[in-house]
């Protein structure tokens, strides 16, 4: 059985190189947290895997090579992700958002007609992410950490082998950030989870393998104690923060 | 050989009017997403602008010569209010924009019918500006108009100009940063509605330069802003948003296109060739000769 | 607005036509073969003391810069004849609208003058294009429509009067004069449309028939304002002359370009069809000096009944402002209306018709005759000469006016065009 | 479920109002001119319900709808002026200004009154899933693609009015005489025409009225607002769109056939870039992204500019800038979001709501 692996994955923006050589496992199962300073790749990582960015080197899933696949085909391969500011169809209704998730394989006669009740996937997904009260609700009126939900929700009802999700908590409630966490260790009882994440105490709650990237490469990998003790990660967290910051702001104005 | 060097002389005049027209569309449109249908009429008011003047002033130079600062000054403050009464308004709708300026232009041409009458109105060029130089004398002689000599050094110029001025004054760095990342850009201290106003305001400016150019080579009327601005747009977008060096290159490309085409076939086929080409060009490019490559972008 | 009792009535009716139309339906109308047998004639608004004509011009889009000196000279005729006291003792009421430069429009506003306002007659369109359009309109509700610019013949409707020139009043006669002047090889320029096509589609048999050669024939899209190419190939050519038949917008970018390549009057002449005074106004005589134009009347040609227009014209339109053929062919073409109807004694289209052979006016270019038959009417070609002061002064005259023969019938050269 | 209800009450309830308006009322208090000219109304109000789907639903800025209207519309008068000029005869164009003796082979095919009928909306069709397919999966959009319609508009006006001798030039096809044997200038089939344009619209809103309210309408609506979302959900955007786009082609093509028995004329004014906005400035008027607003909005921007320029001859186009200008610049919702904007304001006490840039809800 495996899960993600990532060879000697390579992506650069005219000339600069945001992701240099990273190889990485996360067997199914793990809920694994990418930490890393802001430009260490991150982000680009995700693009990567999920068909945004050209890449190169090997990304396979369940064995599967993705790289060089359309966006919507990684995607239908059972690889979802979730971005960094919540991206729900803000104009359509809970119910509407999670249906839509739901009907990527849906026949073109389907897709004509009107939704006839709720289908069985929709109403566990709502289930479990707690929106079933707010079925009707346009998605734009949601909280902040229920659109969050939402977004895992329609990963769910995608059925995704692979979740790939980027700062889910940023601007959490700390109630909220707890509720994320166990639906979360949830999910990944039965799926591959990847989280990137900058929160520190929300990654030491929940986190069951951690790697830490830094300019673009893999700096260390463990369990969270052991990366916490890793003498490097430490330097990188103390002392270059401030210049990452400004490579960040470079490779925008690139 | 002499027809083909004639042809490509005449693509080149043609791409430095097409320049012309378009520069200040790369800054509203390829900076700053306003697709300005009135821009053709920001022409136009550059063009009435040397008729007026020339009522004035009698020789033909200097009211040619003072034309191109007063047609800067009309145009841009023509575009700084459109910006201010409506298009500060849309920046979040950009093809909004499109539409309502479309009533702008409806507008401001039948206000030049109504100040300058409906028929086309006539400018004197100087003398000196309607003549030609010859390249290659003999049987078949080269020739190159001065109109068009004149023309493509004002677009050399206008480029230049704009060029230097986005990137060593402290007013392009701000336009620059406000195009980049505007929330950034206004934490940072920037107005951004002052800059916006700015660029319009240059943008809208360079289009009264066009058009005081514009006069040497075609009509006066209500409806010249109509002719040119599409073939603007088509520049810009070929050249790729917010490349001054695609709109350069693509303006050139597209005149010395156009007459070569022209040559060989008729005016009309040509322009629709033209106009064939450029929809496969971007079938292959799809953001344009250029692109700005970014990560929030991608 | 109408009355109360009116309104109820028309309505009334309105609601019978349309069940009738219900039961139409499953009747399925009227077969095209048996199209006409209704009598559907306009009804023209006599009420009151007043006769409405309505005046159909564009006043925005592209071709407003040249009809709206077309609708000048229209209200300088309705407003003459009003206070001379008008036709048949009514006052002409005129009704104005915009054909917009687009030709559906035109179609739209010429049924809208003649079914709702119930006019008497119409004056107007520019291009053939427009013409066209109205043409089956002004047909079907057998309305009468004056037509004032030069086009390209081959038409003869019976619910028009056209009283600009037809090919053989200015093509042939500028044709003729580029013969007699030794001038033989000829460069053809025109806009892309009905005029200049099929223009140089006569030309073209007329050279053949007289030992003239055609050089080259191009078109420019209506509106192009790009000639640097086409001066180009007019340049290598080496022609004689030029036949330019191009429209509007394009003559000023022509003759810049044209000038710019080093191309003057002396070293090959342009002879335009589309350049009037108010044209050459627009392009500047510093280019224009000594071209040539074809057409039937000038702002200098001589005679008592011009200075009279172009004084009233200016008078009310302003000193600065210049008289042009297409311009004096509309206001003619008001007085023409006049004489007809008051020959008839009624103002019903199939009367004024009948009446119109043989009427005549003292036109200010010239006495002028309708010719029943074809209703175009006679008149005199001249062949001009723009000066430096902007006015064209006559260089010949075909003497006499010519017989219009919109179908060039007459001349054996053009037995295969049409 | 009871909203869903009462929704449907609502509009079959708007259905049934339309149809008597279109069938009973107008042609009772209009004369035949007036008829006349809502006929020529309504085939715009048919590209704006294809625009309200393309723009409105699929976010697709349709700058050259006057395309397909064209296409329809000649495939329609081509046939006509065939059966006009009878057999064995050429159209009265051809004969003056062509030199043709016998039709050109493309025209062959549409003396077919069938193959004609079915051209006028599978032509444009096929025309826009051929455009659409390259355009779309290229992701050309926004700003590009409304520019690039725009430059395609331009270049099948060009293209057309350069071949006079066989598609009569500037002048388009005109002087159009009968319609499948019934003759046009008799007002009781001019009569018939505007039921027929009236019953084909109402259909085409039912028709679109079902897509928007399908599962597919749903994921247009989230292509529009999120298309690389939609992406990630497995989907092809470029298919999704691609039906919005080739439906409203389709939509525009019967419009402009229809629009040729009602005015009697199809030229290449009508396809360029001017009447390619006017298409979309009704349907943004009323408001694109609502049914019935696009609709109303359509028809009440052509009558409004027939209205303003019958009054005001020399000075209606200030009006109808500054209506396109207050419409869009300051209700961009179009005025089917008046009614939102009101209830929103009599609701302000309550929650605060992020106000969406367009309404979705009220569709039909």
């Amino acid at each position: 059985m495996t899960g993600l692996e990532i060879r000697q994955l390579r992506v650069s923006f005219d000339g600069f190189t945001a992701v240099d050589g990273v190889d990485l496992d996360v067997r199914p199962g793990d809920l694994r947290f990418l930490i890393g300073p802001n430009g260490a790749g991150k982000t680009t990582l995700v693009d990567a895997v999920t068909g945004l960015v050209k890449a190169a080197g090997s990304v396979r899933f369940g064995g599967e090579e993705l790289l060089g696949r359309s966006v919507h085909r990684i995607a239908r391969a059972g690889i979802g992700r979730t971005f960094q500011t919540a991206t729900v169809f803000e104009e359509l209704t809970v119910l509407q958002n999670l249906d839509i998730a739901a009907g990527a394989g849906r026949s073109m006669w389907t897709m004509l007609r009107r939704r006839k009740g709720v289908p069985e996937p929709v109403a566990k997904a709502m289930e479990t992410v707690g929106l079933t009260d707010l079925a009707d609700s346009p998605a734009g009126t949601l909280a902040h950490g229920q659109k969050q939900w939402l977004e895992i929700g329609m990963l769910l009802v995608q059925d995704v082998r692979l979740l790939l999700l980027d700062e889910p908590v940023a601007g959490m409630s700390h109630d909220e950030r707890q509720a994320t966490g166990s639906l979360l260790e949830r999910i990944s009882a039965e799926r591959t989870v990847v989280v990137i994440e900058h929160d520190m105490d929300f990654m030491r709650s929940f986190a069951r393998s951690v790697s830490v990237l830094h300019a673009g490469k893999v700096l260390s990998e463990g369990t969270v104690a052991e990366v916490q003790a890793d003498p490097k990660v430490q330097e990188v967290y103390l002392g270059h923060t401030a210049a990452e910051a400004t490579a960040d702001v470079a490779v925008r104005e690139a | 050989m002499t027809v083909i060097l004639g042809q490509t002389f005449t693509g080149i005049s043609i791409g430095a009017v097409l320049l012309l027209i378009a520069l200040g569309l790369s800054l509203t449109f390829g900076q700053m997403n306003v697709i300005n249908m009135a821009h053709g009429e920001f022409i136009m008011a550059g063009a009435y602008t040397t008729y007026v003047l020339q009522k004035s002033i009698s020789s033909a130079g200097i009211s040619l010569l003072v034309a191109l600062p007063v047609a800067f000054l009309v145009s841009g403050a023509l575009g700084a209010l459109l910006e201010w009464l409506l298009i500060r308004r849309l920046y979040l709708r950009p093809l909004d924009t499109l539409l309502v300026t479309w009533g702008v232009s409806l507008m401001l041409q039948q206000l030049a019918r109504d100040l300058f009458g409906a028929p086309n109105v006539q400018t004197r060029a100087p003398d000196i500006l309607t003549g030609n130089i010859t390249l290659i004398g003999g049987d078949d002689p080269l020739t190159v108009a001065n109109s068009r000599l004149f023309i493509l050094g004002l677009a050399v110029a206008a480029v230049v100009a704009l060029s230097l001025t986005l990137r060593l004054t402290p007013l392009g760095r701000r336009i620059r940063a406000v195009v980049q990342n505007r929330d950034l850009a206004e934490v940072s201290g920037i107005s951004t509605s002052t800059v916006d106003r700015t660029a319009f305001f240059i943008g809208s400016g360079l289009a009264g330069v066009a058009g005081v150019a514009l006069t040497l080579v075609g009509p006066i009327g209500p409806t010249m802003g109509t002719n040119v601005i599409i073939d603007a747009f088509l520049v810009i977008v070929v050249g790729g948003i917010g490349q001054l060096k695609g709109t350069v290159i693509v303006a050139f490309a597209l005149g010395v296109l156009q007459s070569v085409l022209e040559y060989s076939t008729t005016v009309s086929v040509a322009k629709v060739l033209v106009l064939v080409g450029i929809v496969a060009f971007l079938q292959w490019r799809p953001q344009g000769l250029y692109t700005l490559r970014t990560r929030s972008l991608a | 607005m109408s009355s109360l009792p009116h309104i109820h009535r028309r309505r009334f009716l309105a609601g019978t036509a349309s069940l009738a139309a219900v039961v139409a339906l499953s009747a399925c109308g009227a077969k095209t073969d048996a199209a006409g047998s209704s009598d559907k004639a306009a009804k023209i608004d006599v009420s009151g003391d007043t006769v409405k004509v309505g005046l159909l011009n564009s006043l925005s889009g592209t071709m407003a810069i040249s009809e709206v000196t077309v609708r000048n000279s229209l209200m300088l005729a309705v407003d003459e004849i009003n206070a001379s006291g008008g036709v048949l003792g009514k006052k002409i009421k005129p009704i104005s609208e915009d054909g917009a430069s687009d030709w559906p429009t035109f179609a739209e506003k010429a049924t809208k003058l003649i079914k709702e306002d119930g006019v008497a007659a119409t004056f107007g369109c520019w291009t053939s294009a427009s013409r066209k359009a109205v043409k089956p309109v002004f047909e079907k509700n057998r309305s009468l429509l004056f037509y004032p610019v030069q086009y390209e013949g081959l038409e003869e409707s019976p619910y028009i009067f056209y009283t600009g020139a037809t090919t053989n009043q200015q093509i042939v006669p500028a044709l003729d004069y580029l013969k007699s002047q030794g001038l033989k090889k000829l460069y053809l320029v025109g806009s892309d449309y009905v005029f200049p096509r099929t223009a140089n589609k006569e030309i073209r048999a007329y050279a053949k028939a007289n030992g003239m050669t055609i050089l080259g024939e191009d078109y420019a899209p209506l509106g192009s304002t790009e000639f640097s190419t086409i001066a180009n190939k007019v340049k290598a050519s080496k022609a004689d002359a030029v036949f330019n038949t191009l429209n509007g917008d394009s003559n000023v970018a022509f003759f810049k370009e044209y000038k710019s390549a080093g191309l003057t009057a002396k070293s090959m002449p342009v002879v335009s069809v589309s350049i009037a005074e108010e044209e050459v106004k627009s392009i500047g005589t510093q280019y224009l000096d000594g071209q040539l134009t074809a057409w039937n009347y000038y702002q200098t040609t001589p005679g008592a009944a011009n200075e009279k227009f172009v004084k009233a014209y200016k008078a009310k339109y302003g000193q600065d402002k210049p008289t042009s053929d297409p311009m004096e062919a509309a206001y003619v073409s008001v007085y023409l209306w006049k004489a007809m109807v008051e020959k008839a004694k009624s103002f019903d289209p199939e009367k004024v018709k009948a009446a119109s052979d043989g009427i005549t006016f003292d036109a200010p270019e010239g006495k002028v005759t309708v010719d029943g038959a074809s209703q175009h009417i006679y008149k005199t070609a001249r062949i001009g000469k723009v000066g430096s002061d902007g006015l064209i002064e006559q260089v010949w005259d075909s003497g006499k006016p010519i017989k219009p023969d919109p179908y060039l019938k007459g001349y054996s050269w053009a037995s295969g065009l049409s | 479920m009871n909203l869903l209800k009462s929704r449907s009450a609502r509009a079959a309830a708007g259905f049934v109002g339309a149809a008597v308006v279109l069938f009973a009322v107008a042609p009772l208090v209009l004369s035949d001119f007036r008829l006349g000219l809502l006929a020529k109304y309504l085939c715009v109000a048919m590209v704006a319900v294809g625009i309200c789907l393309a723009w409105g639903r699929g976010g697709l800025l349709t700058l050259g709808q006057g395309v397909f209207f064209g296409l329809g519309g000649y495939a329609m008068a081509m046939h006509l002026k065939i059966a006009d000029a009878g057999p064995g005869n050429l159209p009265d164009f051809m004969q003056l200004y062509g030199t043709a003796t016998e039709l050109p082979w493309w025209w062959q095919p549409f003396a077919n009154p069938v193959f004609a009928l079915a051209a006028t909306f599978l032509l444009p069709m096929a025309v826009a899933a051929l455009l659409g397919s390259f355009i779309f999966r290229r992701r050309v959009k926004g700003a590009y693609f409304a520019i690039l319609s725009q430059a395609l508009a331009a270049a099948f006006a060009i293209w057309l009015i350069g071949q006079q001798a066989t598609t009569g030039g500037t002048n388009g096809l005109t002087d159009i005489q009968g319609f499948f044997g019934y003759a046009l200038d008799d007002p009781v089939n001019q009569r018939t025409v505007y039921f027929i344009i009236a019953a084909v619209l109402l259909l085409l809103i039912a028709l679109a009225r079902q897509l928007i309210q399908s599962r597919y309408g749903e994921l247009l609506v989230a292509v529009r607002d999120s298309e690389e979302r939609v992406r990630f959900l497995g989907y092809d955007p470029a298919n999704v769109k691609l039906v919005a786009y080739v439906v409203a082609a389709g939509m525009a093509g019967l419009a402009g056939a229809l629009f040729v028995p009602a005015v009697g004329i199809i030229s290449p004014a009508l396809i360029g870039i001017v009447p390619s906005i006017e298409f979309v400035i009704g349907a943004a008027v009323g408001g694109r992204a609502s049914l019935v607003g696009a609709v109303l909005g359509a028809i009440a921007v052509a009558w409004a500019k027939t209205a303003l320029s019958e009054e005001f001859p020399a000075a209606w186009t200030y009006f109808q800038g500054l209506l396109f200008i207050v419409a869009l610049a300051f209700l961009p919702g179009g005025l089917a979001s008046l009614a939102t904007v009101v209830r929103r304001r009599r609701a302000a006490a309550a929650a605060e709501k992020k106000a969406a840039v367009i309404p979705v809800g009220e569709a039909a």
